[in-house]
């Protein structure tokens, strides 16, 4: 057992918070919010460039293909580091679709994606959602047909988050519809400036913008095919055993900021954070997060070490987004009436993060796998429970 | 023991509930939060012509003179429409509270403006130290020349900018409960009001007062006696805040449950997955008991019984059990409700408001410690 | 609404108060201990035909069957005292066969049975579970074959609190092996005393005894069937609609015996009571205990208005014996070190009460239909949510 | 980061649970939960033989030099196996104190001792006041004619009935802090000890002192001095009480797990059921949160890194997930589990005595707040 980072980690990470600390720009987050909380802007890809330079948004690729070949574990710290000063976090071009090119795209489709996207240059967004497949992606509508060189691509996605932004769409459409759930499946990267896709945002209760996409006789390269044909189902599932990963970090810096707060501001003559009932919330919330820094960093030490997780993933998933909404909970419980009041207004507390965090921690439990979903792999795959 | 309304209630809830279904669509709801004002006067003045505002008052000042519960049965359906405007600070802050300790002429006066929907009311009480008690009241109330000077700064004052009178808890000495309670004109000479931006979808404001002279008739009972009367008003709001969780509990379910109903995912309805079934069974359990505990601790107001412990109680559960119930309905229904079109969020709002309003889980469950003698 | 009792109920509560402070022997509680926890000794049934000669042990009976022809609300609030002091208080014979008989039995089993029942003569004991068939009363294994006058009896049943000192077994059998399920079982009545039966203790781990009761050719009269031949799950069902109920009371006196002992326990100086961790537990009991009280007078209620307690008897059941749970988590919590002190132990808070409700309540979630069978029926019945 | 046991660790891992598997069937431990003694001498030597007891000693006083975290593992093991007896007392309450606070004399004559199983120690701390700090320790040792005596009582000693030394915290002077630890022959004049009845199935005592005579030469470490060696070992005890239940954890999922998979109900394995998968589902996740947050306790102590924040959220943390997990294994195996003849009320009754010891959820909280800076 060893619970450190080694001092080569260390100074890396030092680096990149140094790095966070500069380079994170108030005209960064003026664009994000404007883009409806989304990165991909002019300043966000100048970020995101510079700060891939490094070698840091792929940091475990090996150098080839724009990485440093370091460890998962640190290229799982950097995502916490980001996490922790609130940049983007998530790039489904670096982190989703790039390991899957990695692991089972042709040489040409290595050749043509990886540096590029190593290097910060293209945005994906993911592309797998559609409104009858939610938690069920066996029951995906949309149909990729075979035109010789290329398919022809119609149907409906939703909840596209990032699609007004990104340049291309990481796509799971039908290529074999007679075929047996999951086996008719294909993963395709497609051009969102092709003719025929037409991109409708979305506003979720949190303010950030995510989109449906519709597709209308879009016509796709086939070099643009990920992998075997029909094969989709598969490399999806692949890519959540080893890309699915939770930095809590964000709302550990909430809970940093209202603990602030609490030793701060004094009511009825003592400091909030003499509060008994304050102090055993903001604890149990550092140990949480806690907790769940170890179910992240499991995960980063089984890729380290060659083993594949699994239900591992899931686990942390469930129970860094439980502790997300009991973090925003007990943020607005801790701030009291000044905890509702939103980022423009006078008397707002923490400048409104907590209200805003509440309301996005809503759906944390809810996408990429709803709780329901991760506690039945936990089940089936953690205990092998029987299916029936 | 009667768990069931009765005839007359059946009639007060079904015809607000069908005014409320006919007039106030999320549309509608929508269109209030973003209004400044908040509200349209033809609501405001159809509401005031089926006797709503009147309806807790005596008959001599123009009310009904109805019950407590029967107003509950009001702010239920509101709660459950999420409607807009300024009635429960007129009626249930601002009305309740000079019905406890306006003279008669006070009385006659504003309540019978009041109940023809002819004068909004809201009441001011929080400060900028966050503070529930008396001692977080440090507006001064300054008696001189005949009449008194008003300093200070109110928060969280609910609908303060479409009031035409604010009652003011003001600190009249120094002792902890020297607390006066002051009719305030709105516009007068000296009050500065602004709206602060606020997540649930109510109108809170700052009301800032600056040197403003309130005539002595203006005192609402007497001087240093407002903490009981207020402590009193906060109460009751905090069950009729209750009451509209109330409301709000049932329409959460009911999205949850229709939805459940006619989603398929995995090949089946997801209402016959076990979880999902767990999750509406829970926030049953949830409605049921938030109901009970709410038309219990109505009832004990309504009946004139000592009600501080009920509504304490019904506060502290309601409060966290109706935001679980919202929690669980956002579970169910999934990614579909995280859209701000889809109208949960807009009770995933007002749930969190009214935790917080007048004293969270926390701050009431205190309070049954006390009562408890603990 | 009324959450008042009426002047007449609340007089003869009064009547039962007092009854229950004079009449609660030492000789009484040292019997049950004994007996395994288990009340029907010879003190037991002193006490209960006292109490029954006032008929309150069946006050909502009609006065032609020894009762009172009182309100249900009375016969719920009646179970609610003897909850709080301790005494027993579920009386299969008065509380679940009775009421059955009532409704199904013939006149013969009528006039043989109720009035004996009302007045505390008989004792039963109910007999539905076998090892197999926990939640799943279609289960059932146990055979009753006719014989012409008699049923000739064999198998097995378990958890048969009260067996060891109980008259007769209020049994579920099966009468029909071919039927479909749930549509073979009759109930009878059987004389423990009967040739072929034979009871062997099963202890718990709260200390108080159940048991396995082995049927082997044991002649049942035919006289002793309730009501018609197989259909016996309708009747269980129907009492359960009918007859659950659970009084929460002992757990509440446990939460004043806790609040009682903070008022009155000094730590580091200042009396346990102005912990404010310790308030918030117990103030968070006394609200928990409230919105129980509801949903067990709402039963009452509807059972005073004609209407038949559904899902509402399920959710009073889960939630009560939930809230059990809590109560003795909570004492135990409040006592500390001292809580987990035995009766015995000199040092012990609270004569060990806390350790020993602690104990008891895991069985709370379990027994009489597991949290997870209520659930499941709140959600069938209550909201109609699909079954398939 | 590394997640994983060393080679040796598991080594030590597989032979303790081979030993206990073999030694320590859960009729043992039921026998030895009867037992007025907890334990029997054989059991106590093969542990010592094994080298169990001087493992975390340095090897100048007989012991093998290994770390906290490999005392973790053994302890793991027997909370696995509910081993019972005294080693707990003797090596982290007793053991540990010795070699924090004592002489060079002291150490090894005491640890060597006690890694070959020739004394059994323990720790007396707690008092009537059911207080966690120093202000909690009255028991008196006065100086008097080159000697201390001690008077007083102490409460929920561990095993003191069959100890040979019990190491006892007094106090020595006014100020809060000023707390003494002393090595007191447990067969010395004035030592009176009895069995408390405890449901745990644990052997805790009180101990009463009577003017007990305690040479200058048993002071253990400075006088005065005693409550930060005191507060340290409690912490660690805290870490290896979480490491017994991390190894309980594993056993009752294991009941849970197995039984689901044969159980059938409503003609289905029980463990098809999403409700039953879901309460397994959240055991897994309880049992490997306990198990790193334990682990990595251990290891800052192992470490000889500042461990104390790692060590309260680890306890903190631990009593109350494992408290959990043995509920839903509980629910999850229904009425079969109620029964006395099941081993999982033997893990039940544990789970609330280590939740307990200590200090629980809410006082380790409270000491994570104070590391915050709250």
């Amino acid at each position: 057992m060893d619970f450190s980072f080694s001092a080569e980690e260390q100074k890396l990470l030092e680096e990149v918070r140094s790095f966070l600390k500069t380079e994170t720009s108030e005209a960064l987050f003026v664009e994000c919010e404007e883009l409806g909380h989304i990165y991909g802007g002019k300043e966000g890809r100048k970020f995101i460039q510079k700060f891939a330079s490094h070698g840091w948004l792929t940091p475990n690729w090996p150098p080839e293909y724009g990485g440093l070949g370091t460890s998962a574990t640190l290229a799982f710290a950097i995502r916490e580091e980001m996490a922790y000063v609130g940049t983007p976090l998530v790039f489904v071009a670096a982190h989703m679709a790039g390991p899957t090119i990695m692991h089972f795209g042709s040489q040409e489709m290595k050749d043509k994606w990886l540096l590029p996207i190593s290097r910060g240059e293209v945005e994906f967004c993911l592309g797998y959602t559609e409104p009858q497949a939610g938690s069920d992606l066996a029951a995906l509508n949309i149909r990729a047909v075979d035109k010789g060189d290329s398919f022809l691509l119609n149907g409906q996605k939703t909840f596209n988050t990032h699609a007004h932004v990104a340049d291309y769409h990481w796509l799971g459409t039908i290529t074999d519809p007679d075929a047996k759930k999951y086996r008719g499946m294909s993963l395709m990267i497609v051009d969102l400036k092709s003719p025929g896709v037409d991109i409708r945002p979305m506003v979720t209760m949190a303010g950030w913008q995510t989109n449906e996409v519709f597709y209308d006789d879009v016509i796709v390269p086939k070099e643009n095919l990920v992998g075997d044909l029909n094969a989709g189902f598969f490399y999806v599932m692949h890519a959540l055993d080893y890309e699915r990963m939770f930095p809590l970090a964000t709302y550990g810096s909430l809970v940093d900021e209202v603990a602030e707060y609490a030793r701060t501001t004094t009511v009825d003559g003592e400091p909030l954070a003499k509060n008994p009932i304050v102090r055993q919330k903001l604890a149990q919330m550092k140990i949480e997060l806690a907790a769940n820094r170890h179910l992240y960093y499991r995960l980063a030490h089984m890729l380290d070490t060659g083993q594949v997780p699994n239900y591992q993933a899931s686990m942390q998933k469930l129970f860094a987004t439980e502790v997300a909404q009991r973090i925003a909970n007990t943020g607005m419980e801790v701030l009291g009436m000044f905890g509702q009041l939103t980022k423009d207004s006078k008397w707002a507390a923490l400048a409104g993060k907590t209200e805003r965090f509440y309301r996005t921690s809503v759906v944390e439990t809810i996408y990429a796998g709803t709780s329901e979903v991760q506690r039945g792999i936990i089940a089936l795959r953690g205990l092998e429970l029987p299916r029936k | 023991m009667n768990y069931e309304l009765n005839e007359e209630q059946r009639i007060i809830k079904e015809s607000a509930n069908r005014f409320l279904a006919e007039t106030c669509s999320t549309d509608f709801v929508r269109e209030m939060t973003e209004d400044e004002k908040g509200f349209t006067q033809e609501f405001w003045n159809k509401m005031a012509e089926l006797g709503w505002m009147g309806l807790p008052f005596p008959e001599e000042v123009g009310g009904a003179g109805m019950s407590f519960s029967d107003l509950a049965i009001i702010l239920t359906e509101m709660g459950y429409f999420c409607a807009p405007g300024p009635f429960f600070s007129t009626v249930v802050l601002g009305g309740l509270t000079v019905l406890e300790a306006g003279n008669d002429e006070q009385k006659t006066r504003i309540l019978s403006e009041l109940a023809v929907g002819s004068r909004i009311l809201t009441l001011a009480w929080l400060e900028e130290g966050g503070s529930w008690g008396p001692k977080g009241i440090n507006l001064r109330a300054e008696s001189q020349d005949g009449e008194f000077a008003l300093s200070g700064t109110k928060l969280f004052v609910p609908d303060a900018h479409v009031a035409d009178t604010i009652i003011v808890a003001a600190r009249t000495g120094d002792a902890p409960e020297e607390i006066s309670l002051f009719e305030v004109d709105a516009n007068a000479p000296g009050v500065g009001i602004t709206l602060l931006e606020s997540f649930g979808g109510d109108k809170l404001c700052e009301v800032v007062f600056d040197n403003v002279k309130v005539p002595m008739a203006n005192l609402l009972g007497k001087a240093g006696g407002g903490w009981p009367v207020l402590n009193n008003t906060l109460l009751k709001a905090a069950v009729g805040k209750a009451a509209q969780m109330d409301g709000a509990s049932q329409m959460a379910l009911k999205f949850a449950v229709d939805y459940v109903k006619e989603r398929v995912q995995f090949g089946k309805l997801i209402g016959t997955f076990q979880a999902v079934q767990f999750h509406c069974a829970d926030m049953l359990t949830y409605a049921d008991t938030i109901h009970f505990m709410t038309s219990h601790a109505a009832w004990k107001i309504a009946e004139g019984l000592p009600f501080e412990e009920e509504a304490s109680m019904c506060k502290a559960w309601v409060s966290e059990a109706h935001r679980k119930l919202v929690g669980l309905s956002h579970q169910v229904l999934g990614g579909v409700a995280f859209m701000e079109e889809h109208d949960l969020q807009l009770y995933f709002r007002r749930a969190k408001a009214a935790e917080l309003a007048f004293g969270d889980a926390s701050f009431h469950r205190e309070k049954v410690a006390q009562a408890m003698g603990l």
